[in-house]
């Protein structure tokens, strides 16, 4: 049995390729490119596989989204956190969760990063410091808020980041969640993506400040503005924005401008909403292949490199999808686990008895190990 | 309003009948107005809405940001006012973020202010689980609703009941939530032409005759019980009597124990968990009102009390399925395995 | 029976009183002042009946605030709409609502403004537009918001102000509220009575935007802070900010700076969290004696005038009491009354029976009229 | 962790037995922490923490803004983090604002998650009514929490359950809430001494063994119910069984059935409304487990099905009262006027 109440690692090691103030170097350049090259194509591979029915439910890509996300994440420290929205593919492989793990959780197996209880939007990995993958519009940003205050409380020298969508700064959650983080000087960055849209509704239309990152203003927070099209934009102003988290026990807004190239969900075309137009122009400026660009213009990395990450990537989805079919159902006797931690639990619940014979009889009987 | 079922019907799904409804009151009522998130251009999640927006326009259709708490509250607020919203709720699921808004002022509104405003809302939203859309996302805890004094609470499981209640609920000029399903969405049946047909509200139907035992259930469970009667008759010669509860709160306890003192045992069946659930209460007043006409005690069948899981052979045995309940009901009949007894 | 859905009114007259632009002449400075003075007098005799146990439950009194309310609640026109918190006797007192009526609902009786169902918290009077009295903080904006949205609905002229406190401010129905009404459009009014506390917790210490009015820019809505112990630079900003919603369809937050002398509630001593030097310093900017002297100082009235307004306060809230012992208790036996409102109910709860014998027989056999 | 009851007990109040529990387990365990409106300087709305934030200070008594959503989220994450946060929501009221949080979050955490991270968080918070607190403040609707898979829930009526079961919850790993009561707070009794005496979770209490009727209660009731069950045998000569449930999930069905097995009749009293309330459920289990043993069905008292009136004797004609339990108790024995069928 798992320990019921798992506690955050201590170490705190800066993660390797790091140096010193934040830019990169070449080799940071091509593991930059070579995490977004990933997230697009596992995502490709997801739909793809969504398509053949062996991922369900919900499932929300990021395509376009991979510059805003591989540049936010990657300055998190070892034991930073990371909590994310329902879109949490991108985020969770940024943070450095096992591909592997992420597709069998898609595919519905024990092997499951959440052992296939939770799906696309319930990704997890303490372990990596990567604490889900929400379903409800900014139900992670209170406890994102509690994850900092639990920092303090231990006093770790480290920061969270917290992210959510454009459309979640219209919920009250969003204002609760700042105000507590400014009054309690918590270390915590809420990261907004701002892909233009929640579903079909555009900013301008579902906000009353559309520039959302002034709305940190409210909470005397410092809040600012980038170009998620720009991988290295992003991750020098998140870079900024977490250490001063980390060292000054100062919260921030970083809002993120990018753009999504699907539709909401994969049941969503994506089209009814937006133009054709809009999306190409968009695509003109696809972060990867600005990226690519980018390195091959300032001659800090050759076409053959570029291109053995491409197919090492390709390679590594493969792989995932491979894991992620061996990879066994979960036991169906096994529906009540995981629902209590607690190892008394079992005895507690031993008096209770069915409310209905496929309730919790299962629950008491065979889940609580009885 | 004509309650008595008109001759002349057309076919159509749940969905359309939901959607007709709302046409035909927009039509009819200068006050009734929709809200809520992406039943506009996108024309609702479930494409519940598809078109209305179109023909009234935005004002008429009012799309919202996310922000449950608030905009189910303008709704209240409109409905003090003496007009009549009616709000979409993506999903039920949802509707706990402005929980406080439905339970502590739309349900109080009229009592506590000794009968000075009312508050004609219509919340309508889908409950139901199915499709892997895991624990955040699958749940059917109406009984919140059906609990609080000064909702009202139905649960329609046919398109003519679909049409028929959320036109009642409309003119009604209490709070209600109407709990529509989203694996009813695609049923196919017989709706009356006529647009002033409503059904009312706190009335159960006996949507199939039988005298070995009572299926009391509502939304797709239902639709459910229905095909189980058929499969008990087919395979075991049972005669089963299905009672759809179509609405929870009021609720039609007569029509149920009606129904249970002539078959003598009862089967409860929803989909949400049985523990503390619809089910308790039904139960609850069939043990009280049939305690001598009752040959076995009454017996529930819910969802596996766990948050709903992903994969798909856990949720398939979590939720309610033809099977289980065949099953309990064979178990009350006495004529399969005891299953109920721990 | 009442109909059952209250429409509002649709004369549009304005206050007699007031002149062109809400610029107040002597008439106006005796009326601002009699109306504080009222308030004043009422809660202090709400406080002695409170002791004496012919008041119940929870009571919150707002010695200090009166000029903040007078001077906000003043501009409103006779068919603008107003909504308060629960510390809402002045707010009623200073709209109109008739002091008869607000005594008998705190005494419980069936005179009272809610027939005795709604006590301190929940005072209404729709034919003064005055729609309560509600008692979760912050339950009354998203309200408010809809209300104005109705106005709006009907091609109404008017405008809506909704009364919360500083506290209040840190709540997510808050900046769901704000947001809606400024994509919206509403002609709505945000009053923030900022009394600096909310229970014992200043703001300061709950706010991480203590200058509360700025809050309105998470929004693009324009914000103003006014001193209220000075009623007629309330009333003035307040007539402002209402116009400008009636006329251009623009929300706005007016925060109003008070103090309340006495506790959260009467069972708060109000000296745990504050001292009486603070409190002290506060009742030398007393509202309604700064504004007698000032009446005074600036020969707008004499003291015969004043004096005779006070005697008449004073005889207006005997008459309530008097008013209040007078009326009835409301019948036992209609405990199950104005649960629903649609003349069906009785016929659609006719067949549920009751849950329990104290429980909805009543409701079915009696309250609902069979 | 010791159960069974130590010798040594001190007299205090339910109030006193609940500042005792959070004040030992604050010295206990550096993890446990308290949040919550006005818990420090204030000392509580109703002083349960008076001296608290004196003794531990800012960081272990965390004093919060009024954003109850924000704050019960905060403490859910710092949950998952490990540590073990003890919330005070003001009254049970609030909590709605909070639902999404609870139901919908901490509830679900450990289960959809497939067992990774945990969530040891205890919220603890007054139901009840009385006092003329009106609609908006006066509710016991801890059914909703019952309802929910994922939370246990636990609602004690003396002082020694108050500080047993409250150390439990802080001790235990799963999320639990802790219902508290407004009239409770007063109420005096004997308190252990160990400080490592915790009552166990999910295990009802046999207050007052009879042999006539079981009275099934908690919370307040549950004190209400042995008054009763007193008045009952000096005017009428009735031996009452009560049991005390203490524990509302799990639930301890195994007593409540052991007990009318015996008595063969029972009355369930609780504070909230009947319909979809706590004691449908109890009504479900007893019939079913208990079926060839009633004398008669099982009855239920509750408060009236409306919102909290403010008006004294509307207040008192809605509220659940001693005289009423005995009413039905007499009428399920037989021995006074039926007053249950309609
Ligand atoms: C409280 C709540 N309301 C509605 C939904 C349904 N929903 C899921 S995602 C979404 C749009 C969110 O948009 P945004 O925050 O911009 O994030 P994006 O999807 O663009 O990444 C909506 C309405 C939900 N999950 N939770
Ligand atoms: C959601 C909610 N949480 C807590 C309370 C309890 N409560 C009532 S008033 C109050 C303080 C509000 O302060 P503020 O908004 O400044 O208004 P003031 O009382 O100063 O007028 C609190 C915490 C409540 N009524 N509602
Ligand atoms: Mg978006
Ligand atoms: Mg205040």
């Amino acid at each position: 049995m798992p320990s019921s109440v798992a506690k955050p690692r201590s170490t705190n090691r800066r993660s390797p390729r790091r140096d010193g103030d934040g830019a990169p170097d070449s080799s940071h350049g091509l593991d930059l490119y070579e995490r977004m090259a990933l997230i697009r194509v596992f995502e490709e591979e997801v739909e793809r596989q969504y398509k053949r029915a062996r991922i369900g439910g919900y499932c929300h890509l990021a395509s376009g989204q991979e510059g805003a996300t591989v540049g936010a994440v990657h300055p998190l420290l070892e034991d930073d956190l990371l909590f994310s929205s329902y879109r949490t593919h991108g985020l969770a492989l940024a943070r450095g969760v096992d591909p592997d793990a992420v597709m069998a959780e898609l595919f519905g197996r024990e092997g499951g990063s959440a052992h296939g209880r939770g799906g696309s939007m319930h990704l997890l990995d303490f372990s990596k410091g990567f604490l889900g993958g929400w379903g409800i519009v900014t139900g992670q940003l209170p406890l994102a808020t509690g994850a900092a205050l639990a920092l303090t409380y231990r006093g770790k020298p480290n920061a969270v980041m917290c992210e959510l969508g454009d459309a979640a700064t219209n919920m009250g959650a969003w204002h609760e969640s700042l105000n507590l983080a400014g009054i309690w000087d918590l270390p915590i960055v809420f990261l907004v993506l701002n892909n233009q849209y929640g579903m079909g509704t555009s900013v301008e239309k579902a906000s009353a400040e559309p520039e959302l990152y002034k709305r940190a203003s409210a909470f005397r927070m410092h809040g600012e503005r980038v170009d998620g099209q720009d991988v290295e934009a992003v991750l020098g102003a998140a870079d900024r924005l977490l250490r001063r988290a980390r060292e000054e026990r100062k919260p921030a807004v970083l809002e993120v401008i990018t753009y999504r190239y699907r539709g909401h969900s994969v049941a969503d075309a994506g089209t009814a909403y937006r133009t054709a137009v809009e999306i190409e122009t968009w695509k003109e400026r696809d972060p990867i292949a600005l990226y690519r660009q980018r390195l091959l213009d300032e001659r800090r990395v050759g076409e053959a490199q570029i291109e053995a990450i491409d197919a090492r990537v390709e390679k590594r989805v493969e792989q995932a999808v491979a894991f992620a079919e061996a990879s066994p159902e979960p036991p169906t006797d096994s529906l009540a686990q995981h629902l209590h931690g607690d190892p008394a639990s079992a005895e507690q619940f031993a008096r209770m008895g069915p409310g209905s014979p496929f309730g919790e009889r299962e629950l008491v009987l065979e889940g609580l190990g009885r | 309003m004509s309650v008595a079922a008109p001759s002349a019907t057309t076919t159509m799904t749940y969905r359309e009948a939901v959607r007709l409804a709302m046409r035909e009151e927009l039509l009819r009522d200068e006050d009734v107005f929709l809200m809520g998130e992406e039943i506009g251009v996108f024309e609702g999640s479930y494409k519940v809405t598809a078109g209305l927006f179109r023909e009234f326009g935005p004002v008429r259709v009012r799309e919202t940001p996310i922000s449950e708490e608030g905009f189910v509250g303008a709704a209240i607020g409109a409905a003090m006012m003496g007009l009549r919203p009616v709000v979409e709720i993506m999903t039920l699921n949802f509707i706990l973020v402005a929980m406080d808004q439905v339970v502590n002022h739309a349900a109080k509104i009229r009592y506590m202010f000794g009968g000075e405003v009312g508050c004609p809302l219509v919340i309508r939203t889908p409950n139901g689980g199915g499709s892997q859309l895991t624990a955040q996302h699958s749940q059917s805890f109406e009984v919140f609703f059906a609990h609080t004094p000064g909702l009202k609470v139905v649960a329609p499981s046919t398109p003519a009941d679909a049409r028929g209640l959320l036109k009642a609920a409309i003119r009604d000029d209490d709070p209600i939530l109407v709990v529509e399903n989203l694996q009813s969405y695609k049923i196919k049946g017989e709706v009356p032409e006529d647009p002033d047909h409503v059904v009312e509200i706190g009335r159960a139907a006996v949507t199939r005759e039988g005298s070995d035992i009572t299926l009391v259930a509502h939304s797709f469970a239902a639709t459910r019980a229905l095909r189980v009667a058929e499969r008990l008759r087919a395979d075991h010669g049972v005669s089963a009597e299905v009672v759809d509860l179509r609405s929870l709160r009021p609720l039609d306890t007569e029509t149920v124990v009606r129904s249970v003192a002539k078959t003598n045992r009862a089967l409860c069946v929803d989909e949400g968990w049985s523990t503390y659930g619809i089910s308790a209460e039904i139960t609850s007043r069939i043990q009280r009102a049939c305690f001598d006409d009752l040959d076995a005690p009454v017996e529930r069948v819910g969802l596996a009390e766990v948050p709903m899981p992903y994969a798909k052979n856990l949720e398939r045995a979590a939720l309610v399925n033809d099977e289980k309940i065949e099953a309990a009901a064979l178990s009350v009949l006495g004529l399969g395995p005891d299953i109920f007894s721990s």
